[in-house]
């Protein structure tokens, strides 16, 4: 399973990274969102990978070593949260920039 | 919990904004006068209250000792809740902080706070945010308040809109966006390798982690630390910051000089707990990295500064020096340098703050076409600067150039910590620790001097050009419209500048004493764990 | 009086006048220089009162503390040559004032001039009487910004302009080498107070520091006096008004630097570095200023040089090392301010009177302005070294102890020759000068018809060359004591035996003197007329060390520049591949390069499951051809990176996060929305549009790209394996598992986690969500959409005019029968998800869910509304306020965190209560679920906010260009 | 009088009444076990949101005859069975040569909306056919058939099984 | 065996048959050729996907993830919606 | 040998074997619906294929869910029928508009096999 994960990851930050790195907002924007995918599950595996064990105690004597570790879940959370509203403000600015512009260009005008 | 007030005091900079925020949110947009007052309010507030942390803080605990005010939200205990700490450090930023935004505040009130809605929501949160980031003693809250901040800061950067500004709000928004995903990955690969998120409780472990996570902890560390880097705009990850500060509204990028500043505050904070020299193997991680880096930004700033065309963008380059210069200090971990850096940060950070806003009255007339694109939905929302009322205008103050030139020389003097101004007395403190023991010694010192010596005298040069340039070379045809609150934010950043001076001697004990402070981590983990582990 | 006070009136006053005069009004001038002249008279008289003390032999000090943990403090500290400079500034600078009133125009806003100008003298007085080495410093530097400011004091004028730049970039990069110096010469010594420097001469000159200290503390000297090769800013610096090339240039600033040097004498004096490298500059300065002032045609030009020269003097003497040397070059000083002085008022007084100052064009002033012509003669005279002026007295002891140079010395015979000529030269210059200006016949085109000027204008200049007459003729009833106490203070016990008569006997150095003379006047009978007709000086002319500086400065801009190109850049893709480098490579070195340690962790790990492998499969595939189709096919990349999102939210229900889950498909649902939303403002990118071919370099950017994305994939793979290999579970996760349920009061440990342990979390990020909607909503009232998407849509107007075609049917129909029947689904589902929301809501604390996934699901309740009939349509019935929805969001969440205020808790304290009200059974009542409702509100208005604030262009008109308005009709 | 002023009473506290029970059911299912606590949650949440349809002004929704409401879902039941089983077939290649998909037009009686829309779900919910376009002038519904054979085979089929029948629940 | 490893082994088997099908609606989405085809292939991978969850839920035996299901069934139409009227008008929302 | 986890609470085998059976046809069925979304050949008839994910295999697979659980947790378990109405009502939406979609999309292009006399 780790590894099935890990390969997972890896290809979810290449095909972000290598977006993030293209001169058009649009795949920008679209290289942000993979890198989301892969930042939160890489955040996500740092709790190790439990099946079956979700975080929901039940009152009594807790055996901690039958939960999934609730924190990455938690910060996952809130990165998902926001990288949502980061991922909409930037399709704003794109969407200006390009109407501002005239261009679609990560910087606002096209390579010389 | 001792049932007191005056306990809650470390919170206050963050929930007042805060709070403020929401309430005009709830206002409507035409009711300028409310909202202006409320910001005044809170930002006095948040001065006072950062005022009396600083006391607290420089005249230390029970006994005289230093002290961290620990504050344990959620009434949960350090390592299990978030903790807010005002500790020296925390608290002189919280003040640099309190001023440098109230003068960005008053100096709005003239006529950017209407160049576009919710000016003040927006700025509140980022002074909510700024402070929020150095108080935090939580990483992953760290986080969370830096978004807080970039959020509020993408907001204010593209306000009054615009070409200039959305074109650089492209950019800086996703250099930031990278920025915190590398963030991210750092946090997590430190929880995932020593199960701790705050930071008091990371500096207690670091030196017993097992030696074989040791090296994933570092690499998170690592890619946390080009996080910050790049927040601090440190060379070559900082080109981001002179076109997206030249390019924000003068009161939005005098409050942007804290940003930079707040990751080098962390940068320092984390080196500092984490990687102190008895935190076993990791002792020292990164920091010649800190000293090359820093040392390569404050020679690009230089460069910079002497090859920028416009005045905005020589101080965006200063600033990104100044940042250089307090990162390689800390790089070079000569404790009796940092609280010259300390110093430097503060005078420089406000005197840059002042010059932006001189630049943009200076080019006010040229700027005009860059303001106000021409809009193309007739449901417009106004602005100020597109329509031509009388009240735009100003009564023009007498000898309004003379006194704006006098702020100038004394903000540039400043910046180019040139004598006599507070500039100088940091830079002074730096030179005078760099030499003191063994430091005379290692060539990286000398490095250090030579280079802040250059990076001064490139300041000098690019700030009296256009010094030159906006003030003796002026058109006489087009008066310069200063209004007064223009003048008291200004002022009042140069009267801080000059009170430095003046007081130079208990401003810089007070950050020698922190640097001292800081080179004692352990003190700061009891204060913050009392004693749990 | 109070000896304290008595040290700070001279100090102080000046800058207290500099204050004063700031405030008067622009026309003020007789108040201005009333002002002035009184601070500074004030300072001589103060001066005057510590006589007593100072010929004593005593220090007077005076001392505040100002850096103490630096060991900085504000020191005074007024020696007897301290004490002879400082009356120097004080009293040439009243003389000066009093010229001014004259010479400036009545138009000038002079209380500015005169603001200056006592900031100088007060910052000048601060470097004298400096008892500290960094206030010494910090005071050298503000004489070099008031000089900035002096000089550039008719700023409308380049000259002025570019003159003032130069002379402060000189000075001020000398300053900082002087610091620098300064704080090695207090590192060796172990302190900055003056009176420890200048007693620590061996621990000084041992120091292997001592060369640095040494070479900085000359650069600040050197620059400051203007020695070659840093002399150029001073004849640049005669744009000034004459009154501050007067006071600046004779006797104040150009002097700050030998002051420097005998200053440190003591401690720095001596050694073979020393002697080559002050002597060397002193030589060399003296010979090139005076061969170049020979040739010049303007009278401050002359004059400049020819200070320029004397200073080299006055550095050549101080290079010597020698006990009597130095007393000649402290004679010297006081020597050449008062000639010096004295003639920059008379060549002011020419300029102002004959409105020329070109020595060609001026001729037979004596005539007209005799009594001008007497004392600058007189002035000049002393220049040259005539005897039976003062500057004859120190030029004797200078040739004199040019003879003396140490044998053994290369140069040793050289320097006597070199001295002798530099005086010829001077006589030289010094006849062009009387000759050219005030002899031959009277110049007929001169632009004003000269007379003599008002009497006070003259005083100064009487005063002056009355001193050099009294102190040439009876040097030891006036300057002997005076110089006395002055030369002792600096040299204590190693003063030498010297004397001041004007005759000595016919001796060598009196020889050299009638040689100079002489030979001076004879090459001006000689070669007169052909240095007249000269454009530059003869040999050294093609030298200028302006273009030099000029070529530096740009030199140093183009490198600037070079740099800022080379290691930055403008394109954001480079700059983001620079931070992926970055990280990277920060990774990589701190990892050690691949030895993540997973052999000796051992690794526990999972046979990976058929299903879970499938799954990945599809996500690995769509994140491929997401990267591949993203900027062409952009509805094709949407669609896929949704497929990633699926797959990521079946990862967090295969591995135990069902909250995750839960917000990661809420969360895609919307995204997915917004990017089309988002999408219909993008025009097409067509394929056509791509280059048909590819470049090299373009393909080698794309090769490095897919490396760095290959890398950065393999390092996250990497480092996610090496940690979920190992065994987890800390601290932190066991301590919130245990309390969740006793202390948190819920068993959804994550929801606890968000609502109580860290609820401070989710206040920033419900902030981040409600500043960006705002953002987001403002920066769209201002839109401007792509000239493309302008008007209604491709697909819109196709239909409307199908619609139109049809008899039947009316414009929008194909919309309406199209959203027919889902719309009847989509209102009636409204009701349903409120349901759902509610439920997610409710159910939170213990079970997944929570006030973000009900937010979020709320708010697409209200966007299907938006789908199914039209933004206007739902606004017209359901009146959503985003704003107050997040506002009155963050409020609930802070009071509700403020509300533990009353209960003395800290912020965010929750209470909880596993209550039973009627008819419920057991329900968790936590304050933590008035904060998840505060969550839930904010979350509904930013996210609603967000999307119809994209939506809402859509409604909006276009502006259209407005017709000329018809001039109405008149009456 | 009196049950005019209490009918509209009724119609301020229960403005679409089906929408009130079929709410208190689903939050009964959704929060099972549910007990008296949840009841007491589900009726007050089945009073107040119908009141947010108030604003949305929904076509009221008049049902009768829920005899024939059970006897369309049971023959919903059965043909949903009996075309996912042709579908199959004909997606696993069985009659790959005899099939042909293809359009039909349809021309439709009932104009209630509701009626229409729960026609559009059943013939879209039973694979192999899919409700494509209805134009609301002429009636004529476009339909796409994964299997036709005889057209009218499948406008009698719409006809006589569904349409009747909804015509009979939404008059 | 006993019926819950009869259960869980085949739970485990619908699951890889799901996850495959999963794969094979991705692969519409890939080859398209048209818009309207990746539309249907996200429709049908966000239904495999919650048929997919809620035999993870019998399989693991907790109703806990079962709420992630219901969503998909309740709004996950929202996005193919979006979709679909985007390909029809240009845009989702008028 | 199959051995359950211990998470797994007993049932009876015949409740054990209707779950697997009912899942596993279902998923089945889901397979063939997606196996048609890949071979079918026109845009339109492949949208007949995943609707019997949405309907019979969503139905199995409910119906699992509900004698499992009803088992599991000793009493009946109606909740996934939620799953049941919903996605019936929600799926055809869906479907019948990006049929629309796609015929309008076919007609504006000119494309064959689609009927022509409407937009
Ligand atoms: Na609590
Ligand atoms: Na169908």
């Amino acid at each position: 399973m780790e590894i099935i994960l890990a390969i997972g990851i890896g290809i979810l930050t290449a095909s972000g990274v290598w977006l993030l790195l293209r001169p058009r907002t649009f795949q920008v924007i679209i290289g942000l969102g993979l890198l989301g995918y892969a930042v939160n599950l890489f955040i996500f595996a740092m709790g190790r990978l439990k099946a079956g064990a979700p975080p929901l105690v039940h009152p009594g004597k807790v055996d901690t070593s039958a939960y999934a570790d609730p924190v990455p879940q938690a910060l996952v959370l809130t990165a998902i949260v926001i990288s949502f509203a980061l991922t909409a403000l930037y399709l704003v600015v794109l969407l200006t920039a390009r109407g501002i512009t005239g261009t679609d260009h990560v910087d606002g005008h096209e390579a010389e | 919990m001792t049932p007191s007030l005056l306990e809650h005091l470390t919170i206050l900079p963050i929930i007042l904004p805060l709070m403020a925020a929401a309430i005009m949110l709830l206002l409507k947009e035409q009711r300028y006068k409310t909202k202006a007052t409320l910001s005044l309010a809170v930002c006095a507030a948040i001065l006072g209250t950062a005022l009396l942390l600083l006391q607290e803080a420089s005249v230390g605990g029970s006994g005289g000792s230093d002290t961290a005010r620990v504050y344990s939200l959620g009434n949960w205990a350090a390592p299990f809740g978030i903790v807010l700490v005002a500790d020296r450090l925390s608290t002189l930023m919280l003040a640099l902080i309190a001023v440098v935004g109230a003068a960005g505040l008053i100096f709005a009130l003239a006529r950017w706070d209407r160049a576009g809605p919710r000016f003040h929501a927006l700025y509140l949160l980022l002074i909510m945010g700024v402070n929020g980031a150095v108080l935090t003693g939580d990483l992953f809250n760290l986080f969370v308040f830096f978004e807080v901040m970039l959020a509020a800061s993408y907001g204010l950067l593209l306000h009054g809109s615009g070409e200039k500004r959305v074109r650089a709000g492209l950019g800086y928004v996703a250099i930031n966006l990278t920025a915190s995903l590398f963030f991210l990955i750092g946090v997590a690969l430190v929880y995932g390798t020593v199960g701790a998120l705050n930071m008091a409780d990371l500096a207690a472990r670091v030196p017993y982690i097992a030696a074989e996570d040791r090296a994933l902890f570092e690499a998170g560390c690592a890619i946390l630390g080009i996080a910050f880097l790049i927040k601090a705009a440190a060379w070559p990850l900082g080109l981001w910051l002179p076109g997206a500060y030249s390019a924000a509204s003068a009161p939005v990028a005098a409050v942007f000089t804290l940003l930079s500043k707040v990751g080098v505050y962390v940068l320092l904070r984390l080196s500092m707990l984490m990687f102190h020299p008895d935190s076993g193997d990791s002792a020292g991680l990164g920091q010649s990295v800190l000293l090359v880096l820093g040392l390569a930004t404050v020679i690009f700033g230089g460069a910079g500064v002497i090859a920028a065309q416009r005045l905005e963008r020589v101080i965006g380059y200063a600033v990104m020096a100044s940042s250089g210069t307090v990162l390689a200090i800390v790089g070079l971990g000569q404790a009796n340098a940092l609280g010259g850096a300390l110093f430097y940060m503060t005078a420089s950070t406000l005197a840059s703050a002042a010059l932006f806003l001189i630049a943009e009255i200076l080019v006010r007339g040229e700027d005009r076409a860059a303001i106000g694109s021409d809009a193309f939905f007739d449901d417009e929302y106004t602005d100020p600067f597109e329509a031509d009322d009388v009240e735009e205008v100003g009564r023009v103050m007498p000898r309004s150039l003379a006194l704006l030139g006098a702020f100038f020389a004394l903000a540039a003097l400043v910046v180019a910590s040139m004598p006599p101004l507070a500039g100088f007395i940091g830079k002074l403190g730096i030179f005078i620790g760099l030499l003191e023991g063994e430091g005379a010694s290692l060539p990286a010192s000398w490095w250090v001097i030579g280079i802040l010596t250059f990076s001064s005298f490139a300041t000098l040069l690019a700030l009296v050009r256009f010094g030159i340039e906006g003030f003796w070379k002026r058109d006489e045809s087009h008066a310069l419209a200063v209004r007064s609150p223009e003048f008291v934010a200004i002022g009042g950043l140069i009267a801080c500048c000059v009170w430095l001076t003046i007081a130079g001697g208990a401003a810089l004990s007070y950050t020698e004493h922190t640097g001292d402070w800081l080179t004692r981590p352990g003190d700061y983990v009891a204060a913050v764990l009392k004693g749990r582990l | 009086m109070n000896q304290a006070l008595l040290l700070l009136i001279p100090f102080a006053t000046p800058f207290i006048a500099a204050i004063a005069a700031s405030f008067l009004p622009t026309k003020a001038r007789n108040a201005a220089a009333t002002l002035a002249s009184a601070a500074s008279l004030i300072g001589v008289i103060a001066l005057l009162c510590l006589y007593p003390v100072i010929a004593s032999g005593q220090v007077a000090r005076f001392a505040v503390e100002w850096l103490p943990t630096l060991d900085i403090a504000f020191r005074l500290r007024l020696d007897g040559f301290a004490w002879l400079f400082a009356l120097i500034v004080q009293a040439i600078g009243a003389l000066v004032v009093l010229y001014a009133r004259y010479y400036m125009s009545p138009e000038d806003p002079v209380p500015r001039f005169f603001s200056f100008l006592m900031a100088f003298m007060g910052a000048m007085t601060g470097v004298v009487m400096s008892g500290d080495m960094i206030q010494l410093v910090l005071f050298w530097e503000l004489t070099s910004f008031f000089s900035f400011l002096l000089i550039g004091y008719w700023n409308h004028s380049e000259s002025a302009q570019n003159g003032a730049r130069m002379a402060l970039t000189v000075t001020a990069l000398g300053g900082l080498c002087l610091l620098a110096g300064v704080v090695v010469l207090g590192r060796i010594v172990g302190s900055f107070d003056m009176d420890v420097v200048l007693a620590s001469a061996d621990l000084v000159k041992n120091s292997p520091l001592y060369l640095p200290a040494l070479c900085l503390i000359l650069m600040g000297a050197l620059t400051k006096s203007a020695q070659f090769p840093f002399h150029f800013w001073l004849p640049r610096a005669m744009a000034a008004p004459t009154p501050v090339s007067a006071y600046l240039h004779s006797a104040t600033m150009v002097k700050a630097g030998v002051f420097l040097l005998v200053r440190f004498w003591p401690v720095l004096a001596g050694t073979p570095e020393w002697g080559y490298i002050v002597g060397g500059a002193g030589m060399f300065t003296l010979l090139f200023g005076a061969w170049t002032a020979v040739f010049q045609n303007d009278l401050k030009g002359l004059l400049a040089y020819s200070t320029i020269s004397h200073l080299g003097l006055i550095t050549l003497l101080l290079g010597m090392g020698t006990p009597l040397a130095l007393v000649a070059a402290i004679f010297h000083i006081v020597n050449h301010a008062t000639f010096k002085a004295s003639l920059f008022m008379a060549a002011g007084v020419i300029d102002h009177e004959t409105g020329t100052r070109d020595l060609r064009k001026l001729s037979g002033l004596r005539k007209t302005m005799p009594y001008t012509a007497a004392l600058a003669i007189v002035a000049a005279a002393a220049m040259a070294g005539v005897p039976l002026l003062n500057g004859f007295l120190s030029k004797e002891m200078f040739l004199a102890e040019a003879l003396q140079a140490p044998e053994g010395r290369d140069f040793s015979l050289m320097v006597p020759i070199l001295a002798t000529v530099a005086s010829a030269l001077s006589v030289l210059y010094s006849v062009r000068f009387i000759h050219q200006v005030f002899f031959g016949p009277p110049a007929t085109d001169l632009p004003k018809s000269p007379h003599e000027p008002p009497r006070w204008m003259r005083f100064p200049i009487e005063l002056l060359v009355l001193i050099c007459v009294v102190v040439g003729t009876i040097p030891a009833l006036t300057i002997a004591p005076v110089l006395g106490f002055a030369v002792k203070s600096v040299l204590g016990d190693a003063t030498p035996y010297y004397s001041l008569s004007i005759w000595h006997g016919f001796n060598l150095p009196l020889l050299m003197s009638f040689i100079a003379l002489i030979g001076g006047t004879t090459a001006y009978v000689l070669f007169g007329k052909r240095i007249n007709r000269a454009d530059k000086a003869w040999i050294v002319g093609r030298f200028s060390g302006a273009r030099a500086f000029e070529r530096a400065m740009r030199w140093l801009n183009i490198s600037a520049e070079w740099m800022v190109l080379q290691l930055g850049s403008k394109k954001q893709q480079w700059r983001i591949r620079v931070l992926v480098i970055a990280a990277i490579l920060a990774g990589l070195v701190a990892a050690g390069f691949g030895g993540l340690g997973m052999k000796e962790a051992g690794i526990t790990i999972q046979r990976p499951g058929i299903g879970f492998t499938l799954i990945w499969i599809v996500a690995s595939v769509c994140a491929l051809a997401a990267a591949w189709q993203a900027k062409y096919h952009r509805l094709a990349a949407v669609i896929l990176m949704a497929g990633c999102g699926v797959v990521s939210a079946l990862t967090f229900v295969w591995f135990s996060a069902p909250d995750l889950a839960v917000t990661q498909i809420l969360v895609e649902i919307v995204t997915g929305v917004l990017l089309l939303l988002g999408l219909r403002w993008l025009p097409k990118r067509s394929v056509a549009m791509a280059p048909s071919k590819t470049d090299f370099a373009s393909r080698r950017r794309r090769a490095m790209d897919i490396a760095i994305a290959t890398l950065a994939g393999l390092g996250m793979a990497v480092m996610a394996f090496a940690v979920m290999t190992r065994p987890g579970g800390s601290h932190l996760s066991s301590f919130l598992l245990e309390e969740s349920y006793p202390r948190g009061g819920g068993r959804n440990v994550v929801n606890v986690l968000l609502v109580d342990f860290r609820a401070f979390d989710t206040l920033g990020e419900i902030t981040v969500l409600g500043i960006v909607a705002l953002t987001i909503w403002a920066l769209l009232r201002r839109f401007r959409p792509a000239e493309e998407s302008r008007g209604i849509t491709e697909q819109r107007r196709v239909q409307d005019r199908h619609d139109k075609q049809h008899e039947q049917r009316q414009s929008g129909d194909t919309l309406r029968e199209t959203m027919l029947i889902p719309s009847v689904v989509m209102k009636w589902t409204f009701p349903f998800i409120i349901l759902l929301a509610l439920h997610l809501f409710l159910r939170g604390h213990d079970l997944p869910g929570g006030g973000f996934a009900a937010g979020v699901a709320m708010s697409v309740a209200f966007i299907l509304q938006y789908m199914a009939e039209g933004a206007r349509w739902v606004e017209e019935r359901l009146r959503i306020r985003p704003l107050y929805w997040i506002g009155g969001g963050l409020l609930i969440t802070t009071l509700t965190g403020m509300a533990s205020w009353l209960f003395n808790y800290p912020f965010l304290t929750t209470y909880f209560q596993y209550g039973s009200l009627p008819w419920v059974e057991k329900v968790p009542l936590a304050t933590a679920v008035i904060f998840d409702l505060g969550v839930a509100l904010l979350v509904v208005g930013a996210t609603v906010l967000m999307l119809t604030a994209i939506a809402h262009q859509s409604l909006r008109t276009a502006r259209e260009i407005e017709p000329v308005k018809a001039p109405e009709e008149g009456v | 009088m009196i049950a005019r002023i209490s009918q509209r009473v009724f119609q301020q506290i229960l403005p679409h009444p089906i929408l009130s029970v079929a709410l208190f059911m689903v939050w009964m299912l959704m929060s099972s076990p549910a007990g008296t606590g949840h009841a007491t949650i589900a009726l007050i949440v089945a009073l107040l949101v119908p009141q947010v349809m108030r604003a949305l002004e929904p076509d009221r929704v008049r049902v009768r005859s829920p005899l024939a409401i059970i006897r369309l879902l049971w023959r919903l039941f059965l043909d949903v069975l009996a075309s996912n089983w042709n579908t199959a077939r004909i997606v696993l290649g069985y009659r790959k040569r005899t099939r042909k998909a293809g359009f039909v037009n349809i021309q439709l009686e009932c104009s209630n909306r509701y009626a229409l829309a729960c026609l559009a779900i059943i013939v879209t919910s039973t694979p192999g056919t899919t409700w494509v376009q209805y134009d609301r002038y002429s009636r004529v519904l476009l339909l796409h058939v994964l299997d036709l054979r005889d057209e009218d085979d499948w406008k009698a089929i719409l006809h006589d099984r569904y349409e009747s029948l909804l015509m009979e629940i939404f008059p | 065996m006993t019926p819950a490893a009869i259960v869980y082994w085949g739970t485990g088997f619908a699951q890889v048959v799901l996850a495959l099908s999963m794969l094979v609606s991705a692969w519409r989405i890939l080859i398209g050729p048209r818009a309207q085809d990746r539309v249907l292939g996200l429709d049908t991978l966000y239904l495999n996907a919650m048929l997919l969850i809620l035999v993870h839920c019998i399989r693991m035996s907790l109703t806990a993830y079962f709420e992630a299901a219901l969503i998909l069934a309740i709004i996950g139409f929202t996005s193919t919606v979006a979709l679909a009227k985007f390909l029809m008008r240009g845009e989702v929302i008028e | 040998m199959l051995t359950a986890p211990a998470h797994m609470p007993d049932l009876p085998m015949w409740a054990a074997i209707a779950v697997t059976a009912l899942c596993i046809f279902g998923a089945l069925l889901a397979l063939v619906g997606s196996i048609g979304l890949k071979t079918l050949k026109t845009m339109y008839e492949r949208l007949h294929a995943p609707t019997m994910a949405s309907t019979l295999a969503m139905a199995t697979i409910v119906a699992a869910m509900i004698i499992y659980f009803s088992f599991a947790e000793g009493r009946l378990t109606l909740k996934p029928l939620l799953i049941a109405i919903f996605l019936t009502v929600t799926t055809p939406v869906t479907m019948t508009l990006l049929a629309r979609a796609s015929i309008y999309r076919d007609r504006v292009e000119g494309r064959e096999g689609v009927p022509k006399d409407d937009m």
